[in-house]
């Protein structure tokens, strides 16, 4: 089992000159007394698309809380675009160009769908315009005046989504964005990754859909337990299924 | 069997300090424990934030204090009419603050209470600003003479003690569990089938008839009921008691009301006697910031961790 | 089977307009009974709105809604969920400072008629225990009866708030959305779950999981913009193109 | 025979409220100063003064007092301003058989319908306030009125006495609004009493009511428009507050005054060593009432109260605060009262220099007679 | 009713009106930086009062010993007493970030208590008078009243505030963070928005109102530690009437219950101080978020 990867282990043709934009060493996060992480250790590079799978509560999301800066309380290393950032504030964090899509989407009630959708700042160039994130969610731009938690289930998890693309973060780190979604959406999502991964995007995608993650990722973490427990890379998925089943079925 | 003997040693305490402390000071502290106690359910045990107790407390001081006074009525008598009309008042305002929830829920009441304070202090039966002064204390069961502080004592603590026990009783009843899942999760409960609304509103009514129970009762041991009594900062200061206790605990609020009672009376004959308010103030910030289980519930957080 | 040949719940040209826009339009909905009936569509369809109308969360623009041939258009949530129709919501919801048993007999006592009784011991709740512990059992939660609730793992808690709603024993079930969020294990699970206690009941679920539509419903109803699409069995279904195109996508 | 060993004495008084400065700690003061004239021993017991602040409340008020006479050998209670405080307090001492020395509260009910046998009302009342400055408006020309009025006891007792007073003199009162107590902003209360078009706006309030209801006035140009203001009762360290600027010409019965003559010169100059301001007539009233008291004991060698009251009673009150005063079965103390006239800046030699004594009122003509005392135990 | 009111000489009615307007000034400025922290922090902040006093005590204060005038208090007041919302903030209420909102309306209870009774001790709970500036002493007869020059600046002085902060709020990005803030303040911080700051500026900025208003205040009420601890109860009223945490509410029912009172005031003296609740009991039965609030 190696948690830490080499660059020569790198397989992916997506992953441009090995640039690391991520990477996590001895992560420890805490929810108060409980002690939900215990030592992560990942690198991303730049352009590269990967998941982290796991049971629920294996600690995927507290995972990504954690490199937001959400988690009070972690200790270890995450370094973002070669900076230090386990001490940062979460704006500080957003600003080196991370775009976070919650779990729970976190849509605003007292904000309208197309405020919602400018809320978030921009932290770099080259987001996408609101025009084009309309085109790609006709929902939204139907529900454009009402209330953001108005929408339906769905129609919320495609407003968080839209909501960072247009912000121009070229990391984004992406809990269960398929949740609720038509199966017509969520291949069209699927589109949209592939996509952003060719202009050089780095995602890291927290799923249960493993038929959605499958083809687009270049390696898959395995959690469990708050630790990552494997690693298997777009071309082992067959070869290794046996971890999946030990970690991902009952 | 452990409990059990704890409750006897606090009874047995409770019947001989009178020959040790003064005993209008020991009936002013049984009396506000009850009324913390009180407000707790509603807070505690129904968690809804109510800031307007005071009207039920002081409500009450004033109708029994009229009924003892103006109507002549026994003792007994003149106590419970004053809790029933807190009762009454509570179905009134709990009425219309019930849907509510939150700080809503703490700003209504406390509106409303604030109309009944307007009430109290224009209507001429309370006497205004001068209070309303001189109800007698009369006679316990037509024969004890309750003039006499000792046997005033006693029947205080047994009325404090039939509140606390009820209390006690509602919340381990099954309208106990009810309300409590109901704090836990409003709408699951509804969708259970239970009309939350009315459960809330049985609780609140609840509270306000034993808050107002405390105050008739502390009327009589004081002969007199006024503003103080029915002033916003009274809703404050059961939060405070309640808090500092510990919330949802059963013995919370009566010793935060006793830590209260008594540092208020220590410090009034001492050199920080203008302090009073500064001390309750600081009290409540430090319950806020580092405190928030409260004295009892902090013990119990203690003893549980350590055993 | 005459029994089950009627339909337990029928919606009559069931209508919700917000503000101009309208969310449910003229859908007649006719749920068989002791079927489990699944509602699908685009995000946006209505169908979370169509569940709230039906357990009267919301209130229709127009239109009727019968339960058993009673009419409960204009019924109380409360009211609806005592004639039998409980839902689950599309979060778990539970009661987390209650142990699992707790939760369980808050349903259970209801019946008991003793709610209101402020005065009474909750020893009087006791005699509900066997009954809450053999559906604690039912959903695989035996050894949980005591756990408090709020530190259970998110499966279990669906599985709890399934076992709670069981107490109540309703005739109809609504369920959104039921395996949102889980792991492959737990789909697993409370697909098995919904199986199991379908028996005797009706259901009537929202599911955007293809898989578990299409192992568990006799029938499916495909909501487009706030109408009703098409009507049949997955088979059906999934070979109408137009629910391909609008719904399924390449999963179909 | 003294009890418990020591005389103790228990002030209440109002320590930071609207009346703190009219009585306040001054009366603590003055008190001390009573007792530092015994040499702090009397009867060969020790003098012990005790005092709180009740912020103005009857409930406090009656508390502390209750706590004093059962646990703390109090044996005498003092000061007592405001009237709801007094009766409060009233009520205790009742019950425990306990004098009380009252030279704050002013409503003329605490020796009438209010009495207590044990009660003595020592400064003045609102009888003698009406008689003072009533009469001598309604004398001016001030013949119909509008009371602001402080909405407990004093004010209803005030307006109350000042109206008969009005009235008997062949005057009007066209009516009158209730402010709550105490009341900051004056302004809305200045306006009805303009449009009620009364000649004579009578101030039913007392302390900082006074001086925030006259300086109300003043903004509204309510006295430039031409009615006039009567504050019924008024202090020194009210004019002090508001300034001659203000406060000139205004009309106010006293019942004491420092620049009287060299006996009350003195005192005050001692009592303005200590605190910096010159004395308010409560203050005085309590140093001749705690002085008295005392004297008593002093005379009788007890401080069992029926005799120290018998005593107190039988000899005449001689001291810089009232010149053979009487003090009657009712609980009265009858002594001098005086009407005054806040001097012009251009009159005034300087600070405290304010007041001129334009006539002295006779105390039976002040506070009437006692047959017409309605209290029952007189 | 026509008739009713002419039963009152137009003197009474109008300058009763334009009175509570002149008060209705005070609630506007008051509910509205109570609107602004609770639509940031979601605390119900009982300390207004306190600081509204403050406020006051700090115009004396800059006019007794520092010299500085009314006018300069006007800027410095507020600026001295939003340092001090600052440093509250930062100390102790951000402690309270993520738990129930109750306990910000218990700590700032706690706080009022605190801070009024150290100013009672201080200088007495009888109230310091503070004279009106020379610029503005006089005033000009209106025909129905006399209207001092002073009353008139206060209405509008405010109303020149309320406008700028709702032009601030609801007209600026500022707006849209502040109300998503309120919500959710980790997500929006994860955005990249300086939470923590917005957030300490929200609090020091509607402490600075409430000071604004006490420099106002001072020389129509007197400077006295417990000018705010009635008012509040008011105010906040006014707020849940006009509905928590919305700017626009604030302002306009702030006028509005001035207007409303000063009214009663002729027609019914002894209610005029419990209207506003009466109001307030109405509105919630009947739009239980607010007449401008957003139901949750
Ligand atoms: N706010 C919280 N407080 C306390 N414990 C938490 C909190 N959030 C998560 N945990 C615990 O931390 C552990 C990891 O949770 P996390 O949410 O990261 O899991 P996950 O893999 O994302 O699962 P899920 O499928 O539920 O999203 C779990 O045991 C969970 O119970
Ligand atoms: N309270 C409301 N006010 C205004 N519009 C609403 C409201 N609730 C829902 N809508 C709108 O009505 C439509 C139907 O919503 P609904 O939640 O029923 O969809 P759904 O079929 O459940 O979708 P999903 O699969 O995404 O959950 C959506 O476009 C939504 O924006
Ligand atoms: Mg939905
Ligand atoms: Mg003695």
């Amino acid at each position: 089992m190696s948690d830490v990867i080499e660059n020569h282990d790198i397989g992916g043709q997506h992953v441009s000159e090995h640039i690391e934009e991520l990477r996590i060493q001895d992560l420890h996060a805490f929810y108060g007394e409980s002690h939900a992480l215990h030592g992560i250790d990942m690198k991303v590079y730049q352009g590269e698309l990967v998941t982290l799978l796991g049971r629920n509560g294996s600690g995927r999301t507290t995972t990504l809380r954690s490199i937001m800066g959400l988690i009070g309380h972690r200790t270890g290393s995450i370094m973002l675009k070669g900076e230090e950032v386990i001490h940062a504030t979460p704006h500080s964090i957003a600003h080196l160009g991370v775009g976070y899509c919650p779990e729970e989407r976190g849509i605003f009630s007292r904000l309208s769908v197309e405020e919602n959708l400018m809320l978030p700042p921009r932290v770099a160039d080259g987001g996408m315009s609101v025009e084009e994130l309309y085109e790609m969610f006709p929902n939204l731009a139907e529900r454009r005046r009402s209330q953001g938690t108005r929408l339906s289930g769905g129609e919320q998890q495609m407003l968080a989504m839209a909501r960072i693309l247009r912000t121009g973060a070229n990391i984004l780190l992406l809990d269960e964005i398929t949740e609720g979604l038509a199966p017509v959406i969520v291949d069209k999502l699927g589109e949209v990754l592939l996509e952003l991964k060719t202009r050089g995007y780095t995602v890291v995608l927290v799923e249960q859909n493993f038929r959605f993650a499958a083809p687009l990722a270049d390696r898959h973490f395995v959690m469990d337990h708050g630790k990552i427990v494997a690693t298997i890379k777009a071309d082992e998925l067959e070869s290794k299924q046996h971890i999946f089943d030990q970690y991902l079925s009952v | 069997m452990n409990k059990f003997l704890g409750y006897l040693i606090v009874l047995a305490i409770a019947l001989a300090a009178p020959l040790f402390i003064y005993p209008v000071f020991l009936m002013k502290l049984l009396c506000f424990a009850l009324f913390a106690s009180a407000f707790n359910l509603i807070l505690g045990y129904g968690g809804l934030l109510s800031f307007g107790h005071a009207a039920f407390f002081g409500g009450a001081a004033y109708i029994s204090g009229h009924a003892l006074k103006v109507w002549g009525l026994p003792t007994e008598l003149g106590i419970l009419v004053g809790a029933l009309s807190a009762g009454v008042l509570g179905l009134a305002i709990g009425t219309l603050a019930i849907r509510r929830q939150g700080i809503y829920f703490a700003m209504i009441t406390l509106a409303m209470a604030q109309m009944a304070y307007f009430v109290f202090i224009s209507s001429p039966f309370t006497g205004g600003e001068n209070g309303l002064q001189g109800v007698p204390r009369g006679m316990a069961l037509g024969m004890i003479d309750l003039t006499n502080d000792r046997s005033m004592y006693y029947f205080v603590l047994a009325i404090c003690l039939a509140g606390f026990l009820l209390i006690a009783r509602a919340v381990h009843s099954p309208f106990g569990q009810v309300l409590s899942a109901i704090r836990d999760n409003e709408d699951r409960a509804r969708s259970l089938g239970y009309d939350i609304e009315r459960y809330k509103l049985l609780a609140f009514v609840l509270s306000a008839t034993l808050a107002g129970l405390a105050g008739a009762t502390k009327t009589v041991v004081f002969q007199l009921a006024s503003l103080t009594d029915a002033h916003w900062h009274m809703s404050g200061e059961v939060v405070l008691m309640t808090l500092l206790g510990g919330l949802g605990t059963i013995a919370g609020p009566a010793v935060g009301a006793g830590i209260i009672v008594t540092l208020q009376n220590y410090l009034a004959s001492g050199p920080l006697a203008a302090w009073v308010p500064v001390v309750l103030g600081v009290i409540f910030v430090a319950c806020v910031l580092s405190f928030r289980r409260g004295v009892v519930g902090e013990l119990r957080e203690f003893l549980r961790r350590s055993f | 089977m005459s029994k089950s040949d009627d339909f337990i719940l029928e919606t009559r040209g069931l209508t919700k307009e917000f503000k101009g826009f309208t969310a449910v339009s003229e859908v007649d909905l006719r749920i068989r009974r002791h079927t489990i009936h699944a509602l699908i569509g685009p995000n946006g369809a209505g169908k979370t709105t169509v569940f709230n109308l039906l357990t009267k969360f919301l209130i229709p623009t127009r239109g009727s809604i019968a339960f058993n041939g009673r009419d409960i258009t204009n019924a109380k949530p409360a009211e609806i969920s005592r004639m039998g129709v409980v839902r689950s919501f599309q979060i778990s919801a539970v009661f987390p400072h209650m142990t699992a048993r707790e939760n369980v007999r808050v349903a259970l006592q209801r019946k008991l008629g003793t709610s209101f009784h402020f005065w009474r011991s909750e020893k009087t709740l006791h005699k509900l225990n066997d009954r809450a512990d053999e559906l604690l059992g039912m959903v695989g939660l035996e050894r949980f009866c005591d756990a408090m609730v709020g530190d259970l793992p998110y499966g279990r808690k669906r599985a709890l708030e399934i076992a709670t709603t069981l107490a109540l024993e309703p005739e109809m079930m609504l369920l959104d959305e039921p395996t949102q969020g889980m792991g492959r294990e737990d789909v697993e699970l409370i697909t098995q779950l919904i199986r199991k206690v379908s028996k005797n009941r009706t259901i009537l679920m929202v599911e955007h999981n293809l898989g578990v539509v299409s192992t568990l419903c006799d029938q499916i109803t495909v909501l487009q913009r706030g109408a009703v699409l098409t009507e049949g069995t997955y088979a059906e279904v999934s070979a109408d193109p137009r629910v391909k195109e609008a719904y399924m996508g390449k999963a179909a | 025979e003294i009890s418990d060993g020591v005389v103790k004495i228990g002030l209440l008084t109002d320590m930071s409220g609207t009346y703190s400065d009219v009585a306040g700690p001054g009366t603590i003061t003055a008190a001390e100063m009573a007792i530092e004239e015994f040499g702090g021993t009397v009867a060969g017991a020790p003098i012990e003064l005790v005092s709180a602040d009740h912020q103005n409340k009857a409930d406090i008020s009656a508390n502390k007092a209750r706590q004093w006479g059962d646990t703390e050998k109090v044996d005498a209670f003092a000061e007592l301003v405001t009237t709801s405080v007094a009766m409060a307090v009233f009520e205790v001492a009742k019950q425990q058989n306990k004098i009380a020395l009252v030279s704050g509260a002013a409503s003329s009910p605490l020796t009438n319908d209010a009495c207590i046998p044990t009660g003595l009302h020592w400064t003045y009342n609102t009888r003698a306030l009406g008689v003072g400055t009533g009469s001598a408006v309604v004398a001016e020309g001030g013949d119909s009125w509008f009371f602001l009025t402080a909405d407990y006891a004093f004010g209803e007792a005030l307006q109350g006495d000042v109206s008969k007073v009005v009235e008997a003199a062949g005057g009007k009162v066209l009516g009158s609004v209730k402010h709550p107590f105490p009341a900051s902003d004056f302004s809305s209360f200045m306006l009805q009493a303009q449009a009620s078009g009364a000649k004579v706006i009578g101030l039913a309030n007392a302390g900082g009511d006074t001086i925030n209801a006259i300086k109300a006035a003043k903004e509204f140009g309510i006295v430039e428009a031409g009615q006039k203001i009567a504050g019924l009762l008024v202090f020194l360290s009210d004019v002090h507050a508001l300034g001659l600027d203000t406060a000139q010409g205004l009309q106010m019965t006293v019942s004491f005054y420092w620049d009287m003559n060299d006996e009350t010169r003195e005192w005050s100059k001692r009592f303005f060593e200590k605190t910096g301001k010159m004395p308010t007539g409560i203050q005085a009233g309590t140093y001749s009432a705690v002085r008295h008291y005392l004297k008593a004991i002093e005379a009788t060698g007890s401080d069992d109260t029926d005799t120290v009251l018998a005593k107190m009673r039988e000899m005449p009150v001689e001291d810089m605060f009232a010149n053979g005063g009487v003090l009657r079965t009712d609980g009265r103390m009858v002594h001098d009262m005086y009407l005054a006239e806040v001097k012009s800046p251009a009159d005034s030699s300087g600070p405290w220099d304010y007041l001129k004594i334009v006539r002295t009122i006779p105390g039976e003509e002040a506070f009437g007679p006692l047959s017409e005392s309605t209290c029952p135990t007189k | 009713m026509l008739t009713d009111l002419l039963g009152f000489p137009p003197q009474v009615l109008f300058g009763q009106l334009l009175l509570g307007l002149i008060n209705g000034a005070f609630y506007a400025v008051l509910s509205l930086g109570l609107a602004v922290i609770f639509g940031l922090l979601n605390i119900v902040n009982f300390a207004h009062g306190a600081l509204y006093m403050l406020g006051a005590f700090a115009t004396l204060g800059l006019t007794q010993y520092l010299g500085i005038g009314y006018w300069g208090a006007l800027i410095f007041a507020p600026l001295i007493v939003g340092a001090i919302g600052v440093g509250l903030e930062r100390v102790l209420l951000r402690r309270l970030s993520g738990i129930d909102h109750l306990y910000g309306l218990l700590l700032t209870f706690g706080l009022a208590l605190v801070i009024e009774g150290t100013f009672v001790k201080l200088f007495g709970a009888s109230g310091i008078p503070y004279p009106t500036p020379e610029a503005l002493q006089g005033g000009v007869n209106l025909g129905f009243m006399f209207l001092p020059f002073y009353r008139g600046w206060v209405v509008v002085a405010s109303l020149a505030v309320c406008v700028a902060t709702w032009y601030l709020f609801e007209r600026t990005k500022i707006g849209a963070y502040l109300r998503a803030g309120t919500e959710n303040p980790r997500l929006l911080q994860a955005f990249g928005v300086n939470v923590p700051l917005l957030t300490t500026l929200a609090y020091g900025y509607g402490v600075a109102l409430a000071a604004f208003a006490g420099v106002l205040a001072a020389p129509i009420t007197q400077v006295n530690p417990l000018m705010g601890s009635n008012l509040i109860i008011v105010v906040f009223a006014v707020v849940v009437i006009g509905g928590m945490g919305s700017i626009m509410g604030a302002v306009v029912t702030g006028l509005s219950m001035g207007v409303i009172e000063g009214l009663t005031k002729v027609f019914w003296p002894e209610a005029s101080s419990t209207v506003i609740f009466v109001v307030m009991a109405i509105v919630l039965v009947l739009r239980p978020a607010g007449l401008f609030g957003k139901p949750a």
